[in-house]
């Protein structure tokens, strides 16, 4: 066998696998398992960049597919597993002493389990120390999920978070049996001038 | 090589769009379409015996190069396009809880 | 199901009607493009790699736009991720990933090393295969490894955005030096008759302006990225 | 001289930059400057080469005109930059701020004007490739500057869709460089027309897959629904842009490929008029329904993209010039009426057009020229609107006639609908209105008015055809329009207004992405069966 032959019959064993792994990418159900497929996607194309004569095209691919590209799906897809609370209630209903116990985090537990998200929950003094008319601003323009407040003159706790949500339609649901807890949700402000 | 094999590819990343039923899927099946068709550019211009388009001492028979030098900044455009679509959909996830299209289209306007 | 079925038809009969074309192609395939850039290439730009030659010469047009693209995908990325609030109260993220020892060791041999590689590709565009685009983007993912170095490294987003932009200003200047010297819009600015070593002055200048622009243009996004990851 | 184009194209986007790196709100006052300049500009480019266009190509670099990249401007080019500056100037003094800091905004609006002057006046298809793309990119960041839920599923809808339709065009350059060894338009032109390439498969699969990813981009049946999302959620000086003429970019698009494939013996005029005729009549059918002022809005423009494809397919050069000459004045009024629309939805809080009522004792003279915009949408007699559709109906047969006239019973009651904001008691007390916003509004209805009485001059000026025997006026006509109202009300008080279930179906209907997706594959197929194995049986 000789060179030309070989590098042929490896243009088609690569022209194959990049056919398997376009299919496994739009059919995998897990994003996760895909970024890695992706990222050998790009590595197989490249390959074929080169056997096409193509060097230049191969290290733009190289470079830009299989480093930078991989990495920004791995954080869009990791901040989309992700149900971020802001704790401003500072009591016992989410951290008792520093461990995770209370019913608050019990029930925000739960609700992230259903839609198989990873509850990540702060108390940032930073954030905490803001307003409270800024809660609004914060759910629309930043990436908080819900917040977690209480309400001083009738002592029960209040969930805000967007309308849009679908997640907030849930909680709502959950909350209902709860006397002590009232959700609150934002609706989106209007626009268009 | 095979263009024909390529263009499977391309039509692998159209199947792709028009059954993804979630925001990422769609932005994986935009980038298999864009490197199908950049491989098929190359494919369609390489032809046996040719060399890579860089003039050396001796002369061989090179390959085109405009495809190359396109391709480069289809590859470029399309990384952006990419990084543009992740961003909104961190952003459309935040605002409607999912990426699924079916419930975030079905939401009424201004909800 | 018949949905799904009927797709599957229709891109099979997208397919056949490709295969009708691929038959039809390899007689009519034109190659008026390749003949042209063997024969007059090298001396009409000074650039061996005859990819450089389109790219900074003959479609340098372009080229602009491509970094174009990147430059508004960089403001919009940075505009729509940008919230008002005071950047350091929003840092409320825990760092829960922590990257292991052996990758940190292992990047922090690496590093030089990509830089280097990623500065001999662009120096070396015109001469070898690469250049500024696939340069900066390897100055860009050598960059990308700092980053699980250093955890907690900031970056001036502001900083960078504003050089980039200056450096788009550049390359538009010194594109269109050639105005003085030849006459025409966007070309090298050396004469046509000089020798193809003064020719590939313009072409590192440019070479470098681009792989720089590019670089920082990829940095600012995956920071931008890495931040609402915070 | 000849390299003004690179100034038009480069003016914006260098003001554009520089006042995104000076952070002083002074410096927007930059942007007038800029768009001053390539006024100024333009109108000098148009009096030196308005004898002949022939002159005006050149490529960049001074190369061979098939290697390098290549400007050139005619008759249409020209007239799509004059009225694209115009457009730019109204949203640009419609937006303009000089306290706030709309740093950004005017980085985008520059950009875009200057990627857009560079779409219009390309003469390579590679390079034309790049600013469609930038184009979508720009519009995309544009559609999410509010940074609302609804912005950024629409950007995001129509990022991915228009560059899955960007690919197919991408794809069917790649087959026309192979087989015409270069992507120069006019080399092209001449290539299709002295030999028998456009004969075989490979130029017909790229016709259609370039024809195809236009659609998308100029919003044709069925793969329209992104347009009324994005044109929707858009802050309204940006819908007013967009609708008013980034989606003519489509259309501009669909014209210079019709022209390059002009000596092909492909029959497409019978298919764009299907198309056409299907986009305004579905267009119009979800306008009616709409209860959302910028969503009627936005349909309208669906509907209207419809009568100018009617227009657009026709071979005769007079019908083709109607479809143009409505291009314009879509253009104007639907700018117009965005941009009062805006002024609306700002006073009053809301875009349901239930919650609106009194505008006209709140505020006459903003009432009197949003009339002035639907009495031209609707093709009232005296004007635009009403100019350039009889020169599209002037060149139908019969049955095409009617469809027009379902097209426009459709509109004019979609408009009366609209025009119960005007009526009922006056709710506001002192609506605040900056006297800036009105400038723009009033100016794009005078505009309205000079293109519906001197509409023979000027379209001698500009596209060299003579329309001297379309009257703006006469008592046939006026009474024609006054039984197309009576039919509109009609229509509106039994149909529309009782709110059946069908169409509450229709104003509820909308389409995944998914199946948009889907939709376009079925186009294409569609497009491959006319054009590529029709021919071959």
């Amino acid at each position: 066998m000789d060179g030309a032959t070989m590098i042929e019959w490896t243009a088609y064993a690569l022209q194959g696998i990049l056919i398997l792994l376009a299919i496994a990418i739009v059919l995998h159900k897990n994003n996760g398992t895909i970024i890695i497929l992706i990222a050998s996607f790009s590595l197989v194309t490249a390959s074929l960049y080169i056997i096409n004569n193509a060097p230049d095209v191969a290290i733009a691919e190289i470079a830009i597919g299989s480093a930078i590209i991989p990495l920004i799906y791995v954080i869009s897809i990791s901040r989309q597993r992700e149900f971020i609370v802001l704790d401003r209630a500072m009591d016992e209903f989410i951290f008792i002493g520093d461990e995770l116990a209370g019913i608050g985090y019990v029930l925000l537990h739960r609700l992230a389990e259903y839609y198989h998200l990873e509850l990540n929950i702060t108390n940032d003094p930073g954030l905490c120390s803001l307003d409270e008319a800024m809660d609004r601003m914060l759910c629309e323009k930043t990436n908080v999920d819900l917040i977690v407040a209480k309400d001083e003159e009738t002592g029960k706790y209040v969930f805000k978070g967007k309308r849009s949500s679908t997640l907030m339609k849930k909680l709502q649901q959950m909350t209902q049996p709860f006397d002590n807890i009232e959700v609150i949700l934002f609706k989106d402000s209007e626009f268009g001038g | 090589m095979n263009p024909l094999l390529t263009f499977i590819v391309v039509l692998i990343g159209f199947y792709g769009l028009a059954t993804s039923k979630n925001i990422i899927k769609s932005v994986f099946s935009v980038t298999i379409i864009e490197s199908g068709i950049i491989l098929l550019f190359l494919n369609l211009g390489n032809f046996e015996g040719g060399g890579i388009p860089i003039v050396g001492e001796s002369l061989t028979n090179i390959v085109d190069p405009l495809p190359q030098a396109l391709m480069i900044t289809t590859i470029v455009i399309g990384s952006t396009v990419t990084a543009l679509a992740l961003m909104l959909s961190i952003k459309v996830f935040h605002h409607y809880g999912t990426v699924e299209w079916a419930e975030v289209l079905g939401r009424k306007d201004g909800e | 199901m018949v949905k799904q079925a009927l797709l599957l038809v229709l891109l099979g009969g997208i397919f056949a009607v490709f295969y009708l074309v691929t038959e039809d192609l390899s007689e009519l395939y034109n190659n008026f493009g390749k003949t042209y850039f063997q024969l007059n290439g090298l001396l009409e730009t000074g650039s061996r790699n005859l990819v450089t030659a389109i790219y900074l010469d003959y479609r340098l047009f372009d080229s602009f736009f491509e970094a174009g693209i990147l430059l508004v995908a960089v403001a919009g990325i940075i505009w729509i991720s940008k919230h008002d609030l005071n950047e350091k109260n929003a840092q409320f993220m825990l760092d829960r990933y922590k990257t292991p020892d052996l990758f940190i060791t292992f990047s922090r041999i690496v590093y030089p090393m990509m830089l280097v590689f990623g500065f001999y590709v662009i120096i070396n565009g015109h001469l070898s295969p690469g250049g500024g685009f696939q340069g900066g983007a390897i100055v860009a993912t050598a960059i990308l490894i700092l980053y699980y170095i250093d955890h907690d490294r900031e970056t001036n987003i502001k900083q960078i955005v504003t050089i980039e932009k200056l450096v788009f200003f550049l390359i538009v200047l010194v594109a269109s030096l050639s105005l003085l010297t030849r006459g025409e819009f966007f070309t090298n600015f050396m004469p046509l008759d000089s020798s193809v070593a003064s020719k590939a002055i313009y072409l590192v200048i440019l070479n470098i302006l681009i792989g720089f622009k590019v670089a920082l243009g990829l940095w600012t996004i995956f920071t931008a990225f890495l931040r609402e990851g915070r | 001289m000849i390299f003004v184009p690179v100034y038009l194209v480069f003016v914006p986007i260098l003001a554009a930059m520089i006042i995104f790196l000076f952070q002083k709100p002074k410096m927007a006052y930059l942007a007038l400057v800029a768009q001053g300049v390539v006024t100024v500009l333009a109108v000098w480019y148009f009096l030196t080469f308005r004898d002949d266009y022939s002159q005006t190509f050149f490529t960049f670099g001074g190369w061979n005109n098939l290697i390098g990249i290549g400007f050139r401007n005619d008759a249409i080019s020209i007239s799509f930059l004059f009225l694209s500056i115009f457009i730019w100037w109204m949203v640009l003094i419609y937006t303009f701020n000089a306290k706030k800091d709309t740093r950004n905004f005017l980085f985008f609006l520059l950009f875009l004007e200057g990627v857009f002057f560079g779409l219009i006046q390309t003469n390579d298809l590679f390079n034309m490739f790049v600013f469609i793309e930038l184009t979508t990119i720009l519009v995309s960041i544009l559609v999410a500057y509010e940074k609302a839920g609804d912005s950024f599923r629409a950007a995001i809808y129509y990022l991915l869709l228009n560059t899955a339709g960007v690919l197919a065009f991408l794809l069917g350059i790649i087959l026309l460089y192979y087989s015409f060894g270069n992507i120069n338009i006019n080399q092209i032109t001449t290539m299709i027309a002295s030999s028998d390439l456009s004969e075989t498969t490979t130029v017909r699969f790229a016709y259609v897959l370039l024809m195809s990813g236009i659609a998308v981009k100029s919003a044709m049946f069925p793969l329209f629904t992104w347009l009324p999302r994005a044109h929707a959620v858009a802050k309204s000086g940006v819908s007013a842009l967009l609708s008013g003429i980034v989606v003519k970019g489509g259309l501009y698009l669909f014209i210079r490929i019709s022209l390059m494939f002009a000596a092909a013996p492909y029959d497409t005029s019978m298919f764009f008029f299907a198309i056409g005729a299907t986009t305004a009549i579905v267009g119009v059918m979800f306008a009616m329904t709409q209860k959302d002022i910028k969503q009627i809005l936005a349909y309208h423009t669906v509907s209207q993209i419809g009568i100018m494809m009617m227009g657009l397919s026709s071979t005769d050069s007079l019908t083709f010039s109607g479809g143009l000459l409505h291009l314009y004045n879509h253009a104007l009024f639907k700018s117009l009426l965005f941009l009062g629309a805006g002024i609306i939805v700002n006073v009053y809080k809301t875009k349901n057009i239930k919650y609106i009522r009194g505008v006209f004792r709140a505020m006459p003279l903003l009432s009197i020229l949003m009339i002035v915009g639907m009495l031209s949408i609707s093709g009232s007699p005296l004007f635009n609107g009403f100019i350039s559709k009889s020169v599209i109906k002037y060149g139908l047969t019969d049955a095409q006639y009617w469809l027009l006239q379902i097209v426009n019973l459709g509109t004019a009651t979609s408009f009366l609908k609209m025009s119960q904001i005007f009526f009922g008691p006056r709710t506001l007390s002192y609506p605040l209105v900056r006297k800036r916003e009105y400038l723009p509004v009033a100016l794009l209805a005078v505009a309205c008015l000079t293109m519906g009485v001197l509409h023979v001059p000027i379209a001698d000026f500009v596209l060299d055809v003579d329309l001297a025997k379309f009257k703006p006026i006469s008592l046939q006509y006026v009474f024609e329009y006054g039984l197309m109202l009576g039919a509109g009300f009609l229509l509106y008080k039994y149909v529309i207004d009782k709110d059946y279930k069908p169409v509450q179906w229709i104003r509820n209907f909308r389409i995944s992405f998914e199946t948009a997706n889907y939709m376009f594959l079925l186009y294409f197929t569609v497009m491959i069966g006319v054009f590529v194995v029709y021919p071959m049986l």
